[in-house]
């Protein structure tokens, strides 16, 4: 790969958050290489998708550090952080549900071309936008539905979007919290192969919460666990399969599946 | 017993103006579970609204315990021993877990009691949080507690809608375990994208596509048929 | 010849409805007796074209212009409310059309806002005040005000406050609450502490316009254990009946059908017995003045032209219910008569009586000049 | 390529075409309905109509329901009020400055409004707007020297827009300063459209339709939700001031009841959006026309009855309480009607061309 | 569980501080005029509370907004208004248990009357706008145009004197205090229905059903409950209270008019947001505030007094910019 740095592209420090006496992020302390892809597992109510809200902003932690190339970006709001690069999936589909599937798409490249503010022009007169709206809805498979409101979408077809958001966000870093949940066996294929080229273009950090061990193990870099909270094995997909206390806690027979 | 417990016969439901399940006839049988599957936009889980009496169907027959509940309310069909877990989950994200049971519970009787204890060891998760705000829940814990409410009462006909999607993988052994184990007092409906859950707990399954049934047959059937996975499921064998 | 068309605008939809139909009804019925049934002045029919403002002054506006542009009537009369008179007085100034104002009340309508085109039949709020003065102010008495907190309850207690002092009584405390309030709690008690160790007589006068007011909890606070008594103006009958336990109040009112005695009031008290079955009210009253105004100043002037007309109004006198009006000619308001009571309970009477004490005359209770600026 | 083609053909065809007409018609009133009440009735539809839009945008693109409104409404009317009344005479001058006032305390205020407001949310955003509308209302009739109190203040206007200018005829027109006036105002009105359309179908009333439907998505996305929604509020005040100045300038007075009163001109307000629908800028002028057509006309509907059946007595007094005739017809509107003429219109004709969905 | 009782804690601290608040007039008056003006504010605060009730249960359980609370509260008082005048006998009659019976029957007939009047106002336009605020600000608002105009129909357009039994006028005189007595009744019967509501909610899952069927009405049902019926009953009930909040007020007031709604309508929402939506406690404490702190400034500071709740209302959403209490979230 084509990784020039060694320096770790996000790290935390003992990042912890509680709500009222619960730790559900604890002290965890973690570093993301640039340009690999990092798979977060652990049972449900480990802290996964907590642990994203607070690398995206969204939550402010009770403790700890988050660094972004080595700055501290702990007190930023989400959509700087957004603007940073950062940008993330929803585990429960967050979506536009009254817009069309293609306004979905294009808001979001509309943010990250940073022209949200303009009020001078019609929107129609930014055509590169829609056009490559358009695109990454080819690829995410949804582009025939393109005119419909997002609400008329079927749950897995709203995953998709989910996933076309993130992807017209460009973000530096993904972070994917279950991103084929709800997505029916033929289409993960079809996000397991984006997935796949993000990763072979070599330009992006990636961050993935799956639930599917198959997908993880063919496709990280590098996986962590965590189970209540706590950050309880972070090595390469091997070795963790390996690993008893990650068999017990998290896999249980579901390791044995196809 | 191998009679059909429920009886859909040509059911044809329309959202606003479109046409979406375009005749969809099968049989639950008791002592089964019965799986349907499909791609995402299939019908699946339009067939469950319908069961349920969600989507009144424009046309077509639903006959369960020899009783036709086509036309009836939610409510009553729910009071017929109907249980269901939504595909979004339903939660009351602004009632504690505990009261997401109590408004689930329509007795409270020892039985009731014992099934409880059994869902919250089950999913031991829930018993952490009985006092807290279901919204607050994460994203698995959540789905536990659907299935959880939909089991809490002496149903004997369960329709989920992909209840394993979200939940780690050592959960969802167990809620394998725990529906092969009630599915010898309540027939089982089940939605399901997982194939490896699927055809796990499945004694039955049809195949939707475009609110039609496709092919139906017995799940060790399709287990093997290589053909008719890659087909409508997209299982290629490579892929495993 | 060509009939002359009247307008009337009047709020005939809305909280005070049932005043704009009386004044409605009035003004037909004074009509039908000055016209001696005939319905004609000089020999020209009388129509009259009537308009629902409800109670919008936007709306009222636009009707007035309307009734003067296209419909093209002589003279108007109305409003029902004061802020919509006040919106609608420039465009009689705009049309050079005289417009009656019947009964809206504002000080200012015959005060700063007023404009040589307009007239007023109806009393102003100085008018109320200063007969209520008289009707119990004199060298000795204490007296409490308490009104709305706005400009009409301000004035009228100024106004008030003048006369009764002109008349040697002290205005020892004035009280000014939330026009919207319904605990009055707090300024009686104000008025307690104020007055609880003076001499009596006193009296707290209530000036409040509108639903509600403070009269019921003034009477349950226990004002008789300090001796202080309530005056209050008259009012219309369905207020009346609040004041049942009022007995022996004393006070100045507009109208109460049994107290002029002259053959306009009688016709009006038989004619409205007789086709409705109950007692004519203040607005009656009102509407049968205007058109006494009307007939009188057309036939005086023999025609409807404005200037015709304007110089046969200043200083006319004409016949109404209460007796004689006179339009004092500086600002166009008609000076009149009014009555000061003294409330009777009768049980076989839906409301308390204000049996006649003394008749006001007009000079006694003319309002100070206001429209000079 | 082909999609934008499609869109921008819609948007040329229909979007166009028919405001335009509708223009046309508003130019011609004068020329076509001899009457006052016409030209009232068509001026205060043009008024109503921005007003609606002002409202739209932040109700229908931000989602943000406000009832302060009317107060904006109501502060303009009083600016133009002050300079041209009370503290001014009647001069070009003071007319155009009563204007720029209206739109300058409007920025203020809408700005203060929404830092305090903002941090509340819905049906509490809603109240507390609320209850500053109010608290002005009470105010306006406490500061009475300031604001002339409930008897208000009346306003003359200068030169060619006073009622008394009156240069002769035009094409069988008499031109007198009401029918400057109502150009004026048409004019002005036209521009504030233009205004807000332009400010809707740019990318930033995009963000602001993302806005209304899912705001922690957009947050996420990067915008700056508090900006933008506030952006939406001032702009929507502002307008609503400016229109409450031309309101003045017409009806020629103001006090705390007629202009101020805030529940009874919102509830007109918001009805005018539902009847037109929400997010769609030109349903205002449907509702306005529809609203105040219904309420000028209804309360003739009595006199007609007499004039035709003198003797169905029964009809008289059904007639007579025209209101419970349009609160029912409110009710059947708001039923039968969700999504307003102007949405429902466009959905018939997308489904008629055959496209499966429509979205604005 | 921390959690939790953080939360009761900050209740309480919410009440300890009103209490401190409210005594803080203490010195800027006679302890005899502050003890007048409490009493009579606690009483005030009691009527507010029950006029509030109604839109309180409706908003806070059913999520509805329900403007036509003014209209349904005028005909609560009208309804009241007819039955006294039909007991016209019992009414002026100078027995406690006459005057009482009078009361009763009015109570019942409004609340019947009104109850009904609520259930087909729920069936045949709220139900069609469930999850819309905005629909149902404006449907309700028709509804009020249309219950007042039929107000005008019946009972004629004119404003009407309340024939009030002679029980409930007059005052005490307890030690130089005065007290009202219909204000000790207002009293009595605002702690009555505060402690059945609470007693309905807390003891029965009633609350919670219908607090689950606002965020998702699909899935109550799926669990077996007539969720449609049950919002037709709590709505029934919501203008059941209305209608008690009219009389009680009409008869403080002494008088009815057809509009008398739109007047208190305000005031009620004031009260429920407050409060916080869905907590009758709240409700409660919101009347009591506006009921007592209108009278202290009104005494204090007779200027302010007009605009003393919208203030109190900013500033406590301000504080806390969901209200006072909010249940069980
Ligand atoms: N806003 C909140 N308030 C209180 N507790 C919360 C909140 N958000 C999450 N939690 C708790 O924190 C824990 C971690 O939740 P999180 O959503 O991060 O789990 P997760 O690892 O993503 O699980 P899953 O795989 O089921 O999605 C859970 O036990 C949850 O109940
Ligand atoms: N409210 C709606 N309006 C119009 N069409 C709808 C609506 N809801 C669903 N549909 C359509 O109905 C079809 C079937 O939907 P359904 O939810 O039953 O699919 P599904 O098989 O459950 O898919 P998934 O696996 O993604 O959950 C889809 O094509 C969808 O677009
Ligand atoms: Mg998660
Ligand atoms: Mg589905």
């Amino acid at each position: 790969m084509n990784a020039t740095n060694n320096n770790p592209i996000i790290a935390v420090k003992d990042l912890t958050i509680r709500f009222g006496g619960h730790a559900a992020v604890d002290q965890v302390s973690l570093e993301v290489m640039p340009f690999t892809l990092k798979s977060i597992i652990g049972p449900n109510g480990a802290g996964k998708t907590t642990f994203f809200n607070l690398l995206s902003g969204q939550y402010k932690p009770t403790g700890g550090k988050v660094f972004l190339k080595g700055k501290d970006i702990t007190n930023l709001s989400a959509p700087m952080r957004c603007r940073l690069g950062l940008g993330r999936s929803f585990q429960l589909t967050n979506i536009f549900p009254l817009l069309t599937v293609l306004e979905n798409v294009r808001l979001a490249i509309q943010a990250r071309k940073g022209y949200g503010f303009n009020f001078w022009r019609h929107y129609l007169h930014f055509s590169a936008c829609e056009d490559e709206a358009y695109q990454i809805l080819k690829e995410v498979l949804l582009d025939e539905k393109w005119l419909y409101p997002a609400n008329l979408l079927t749950h897995g077809e709203q995953r998709k979007l989910e996933m076309a958001i993130l992807m017209a966000l460009k973000p530096e870093i993904l972070f994917l919290d279950e991103p084929t949940a709800g997505m029916s066996q033929e289409e993960v294929p079809a996000i397991l192969e984006i997935l796949e080229r993000i990763k072979s273009m070599g330009d992006k950090t990636i961050l993935l919460v799956e639930h599917k061990m198959d997908m993880i193990m063919n496709l990280s870099d590098s996986i962590a666990v965590l189970q209540d909270g706590r950050l309880i094995a972070d090595s390469d997909p091997e070795t963790i399969y390996r690993s008893k206390e990650v068999q017990e806690a998290y896999l249980g027979g579901g390791a044995k599946r196809e | 017993m191998n009679d059909a417990v429920l009886k859909a016969d040509n059911l044809q439901t329309y959202i606003g103006h479109h046409h979406i399940l375009q005749g969809i006839s099968f049989e639950a049988r008791a002592d089964a579970v019965t799986v349907l599957i499909g791609r995402n936009g299939a019908g699946k889980s339009t067939t469950l609204k319908t069961l349920m009496g969600l989507l009144p169907p424009s046309e077509g027959v639903i006959v369960y315990n020899g009783m036709n509940i086509q036309g009836k309310r939610p409510y009553e069909i729910a009071r017929m021993g109907i249980g269901y877990v939504p595909e979004d989950m339903g939660i009351f994200a602004d009632l504690t877990v505990e009261e997401n049971f109590k408004v689930a519970k329509l007795k409270e009787d020892e039985a009731t009691a014992g099934r409880l204890d059994r869902i919250l060891e089950l999913f031991g998760a829930l018993g952490k949080f009985w006092h807290a705000p279901a919204g607050n829940l994460s994203g698995g814990q959540k789905q536990m507690l659907a299935i959880g409410r939909a089991m809490v009462n002496n149903i004997s006909l369960l329709l989920i809608d992909e209840p394993s999607k979200g939940l780690a993988p050592i959960i969802v052994e167990a809620l394998i375990e725990a529906i092969n184990q009630i599915k010898e007092e309540c027939v089982v409906v089940l939605v399901e994208q997982n194939f490896y859950m699927a055809s796990a707990v499945g004694d039955y399954f049809h195949i939707l596509d475009d609110g039609r049934i496709v092919h139906s047959g017995r799940m060790e059937a399709l287990v093997d048929d290589e053909e008719l996975k890659s087909r409508y499921l997209g299982i290629s064998k490579s892929k495993s | 010849a060509e009939p002359i068309k009247i307008g009337i605008i009047q709020g005939l939809s809305g909280p005070l409805e049932i005043y704009g139909k009386a004044e409605v009804t009035g003004f037909k019925m004074g009509l039908e007796y000055f016209t001696k049934g005939t319905n004609q002045i000089n020999g020209r029919d009388v129509t009259l074209v009537i308009e629902d403002t409800q109670l919008q002054a936007a709306r009222a506006k636009m009707l007035l212009t309307k009734l003067y542009s296209d419909d093209k009537v002589d003279l108007a009369i109305g409003p029902t409310s004061s802020g919509v008179a006040l919106a609608v007085l420039p465009v009689a100034r705009d049309f050079k059309k005289i417009l009656i104002v019947e009964p809206a009340v504002a000080d200012s309508i015959t005060g700063k806002d007023w404009n040589r085109y307009v007239f007023r039949t109806g009393r102003n709020s100085s008018q109320d005040a200063i007969s209520n003065a008289a009707a119990v102010a004199k060298p000795g008495v204490s007296i409490a005000c308490i009104g709305q907190d706005y400009a009409f309850g301000r004035d009228g207690i100024a106004a008030y406050k003048e006369a009764a002092e002109k008349l040697g009584a002290k205005i020892v405390h004035e009280e000014y609450c939330d026009p919207k309030g319904t605990d009055f709690v707090a300024p009686i008690q104000r008025i307690i502490e104020a007055m609880k160790d003076l001499p009596e007589p006193k009296f707290v006068w209530v000036i409040w316009a509108g639903k509600g007011g403070p009269i019921p909890q003034l009477i349950s606070a226990g004002l008789d254990k300090y001796g202080i008594e309530i005056t209050s103006g008259g009012n219309v009958l369905a207020a009346l009946k609040m004041m049942k336990p009022l007995d022996g109040m004393q006070g100045a009112t507009y109208y109460y059908y049994e107290n002029p005695k002259n053959p306009v009031n009688d016709w009006l008290v038989e004619e409205h017995f007789k086709r409705f079955g109950d007692p004519p009210d203040f607005f009656t009253c009102g509407g049968f003045a205007a058109a006494g105004a009307v007939v009188k100043a057309i036939t005086a002037a023999g025609s409807t032209d404005t200037e015709k007309l304007i110089a046969a109004m200043e200083g006319m006198e004409f016949m109404t219910p209460k007796g004689t009006m006179k339009f004092r000619k500086e600002d166009h308001q008609a000076l009149q008569t009014m009555f000061a009571f003294k409330l009777k309970v009768d049980p076989d009477v839906e409301w308390a009586i204000p049996v006649l004490t003394r008749e006001l005359t007009m000079d006694e209770t003319a309002p100070p000049i206001a429209n000079k600026k | 390529m082909l999609r934008r083609e499609q869109r921008k053909k819609r948007y040329y065809s229909i979007g166009f075409v028919l405001p335009c007409l509708v223009l046309a018609l508003f130019v011609l009133i004068p020329f076509l309905g001899p009457s006052y009440k016409t030209l009232d009735l068509a001026l205060k539809i043009i008024i109503f109509a921005s007003l609606v839009a002002s409202f739209d945008i932040m109700l229908g693109y931000t989602g943000i329901l406000s009832f302060g409104h009317g107060m904006f409404f109501g502060i303009g009317a009083y600016c133009v009020a002050f300079l041209n009344g009370k503290y001014g005479d009647p001069t070009y001058f003071h007319l155009f400055l009563g204007l720029l006032l209206a739109v300058a305390v409007a920025c203020v205020l809408a700005l203060i409004v929404s830092l305090i407001s903002l941090r509340v949310k819905a049906i509490f955003f809603a109240m507390i707007t609320l209850a500053l509308a109010e608290l002005t209302i009470v105010l306006a009739n406490k500061l009475s020297h300031f604001t002339g109190g409930e008897d208000g203040i009346s306003i003359s206007l200068p030169g060619i827009f006073s009622a008394a200018f009156s240069p002769g005829s035009f094409l069988g027109l008499d031109i007198s300063g009401r029918v400057i006036t109502y150009y004026f105002i048409l004019l002005a009105c036209l521009g504030l459209f233009a205004l807000m359309l332009r400010f809707t179908h740019s990318p930033l009333g995009r963000v602001l339709q993302a806005i209304r439907d899912n705001t922690d998505r957009a947050e996420a996305l990067g915008y700056k939700t508090f900006y933008f929604q506030t952006l939406s509020i001032v702009l929507g005040c502002t307008v609503a001031a400016m229109t409450g100045g031309l309101y003045a300038m017409w009806v020629g007075y103001v006090n705390p009841e007629s202009t101020l009163e805030v529940m009874a001109i919102m509830l007109n307000v918001l009805l005018m959006v539902i009847i037109g629908g929400m997010g769609t800028l030109y349903g205002g002028i449907v509702g306005a026309a529809f609203l105040l057509i219904t309420q000028t006309f209804l309360p003739d509907l009595q006199k007609l009855a007499i004039d035709l059946f003198p003797n169905a007595s029964l009809l008289h007094t059904i007639l007579e309480r025209w209101l419970l005739l349009f609160g029912i017809l409110f009710i059947l509107v708001v039923i039968f009607f969700p999504k307003g003429v102007v949405g429902s219109a466009r959905e018939f004709i997308a489904r008629a061309r055959g496209e499966a969905f429509f979205s604005s | 569980m921390t959690e939790t009782i953080l939360k009761r804690w900050d209740n309480e601290l919410v009440i300890a501080g009103i209490a401190v608040l409210l005594l803080l007039p203490l010195f800027g008056m006679p302890p005899k005029t502050y003890l007048t003006l409490t009493i009579a504010g606690l009483a005030m605060g009691m009527l507010l509370f029950l006029v509030a009730s109604g839109v309180s249960i409706i908003l806070g359980l059913m999520d509805v907004l329900n403007f036509a609370h003014g209209a349904l509260f005028a005909w609560g008082a009208y309804v009241g208004f007819s039955t006294f005048k039909l007991l016209e006998k019992w009414v002026q009659a100078d027995s406690v248990l006459l005057n009482f019976g009078a009361f009763a029957a009015a109570i019942i007939c409004a609340m019947t009357v009104v109850a009904v009047l609520g259930m087909v106002l729920e069936r045949v336009i709220v139900r069609r706008v469930y999850g819309n605020h905005l629909f149902q600000i404006l449907i309700t608002f028709g509804a009020t145009i249309v219950l007042v105009e039929m107000i005008r129909v019946i009972w004629g357009p004119n404003d009407d004197v309340m024939s009030v039994p002679l029980t409930f006028q007059g005052n005490w005189d307890v030690f130089d205090v005065i007290i009202d007595r219909y204000r000790i009744i207002c009293i009595l019967i605002g702690a009555l229905v505060f402690g059945a509501v609470q007693l309905i909610l807390k003891k029965t899952k009633l609350g919670l059903i219908v607090r689950a069927g606002v965020e998702n009405r699909d899935m109550v049902q799926a669990m077996g409950h007539n969720i449609f019926l049950l919002f037709t009953g709590v709505f029934a009930v919501g203008a059941g209270l209305a209608a008690l909040g009219g009389l009680a007020m009409s008869i403080f007031s002494l008088q009815v008019y057809p509009d008398m709604g739109s007047t208190y309508l305000l005031f009620a929402f004031i009260v429920v947001i407050i409060g916080g939506l869905g907590s009758v406690t709240g409700s409660l404490v919101g009347a009591l505030i506006v009921g007592l702190s209108y009278n202290y400034v009104a005494y204090l500071v007779p200027w302010a007094a007009a605009g003393v709740n919208i203030i109190i209302m900013i500033i406590i959403l301000l504080i806390r910019p969901k209200g006072l209490f909010t249940a069980g979230k």
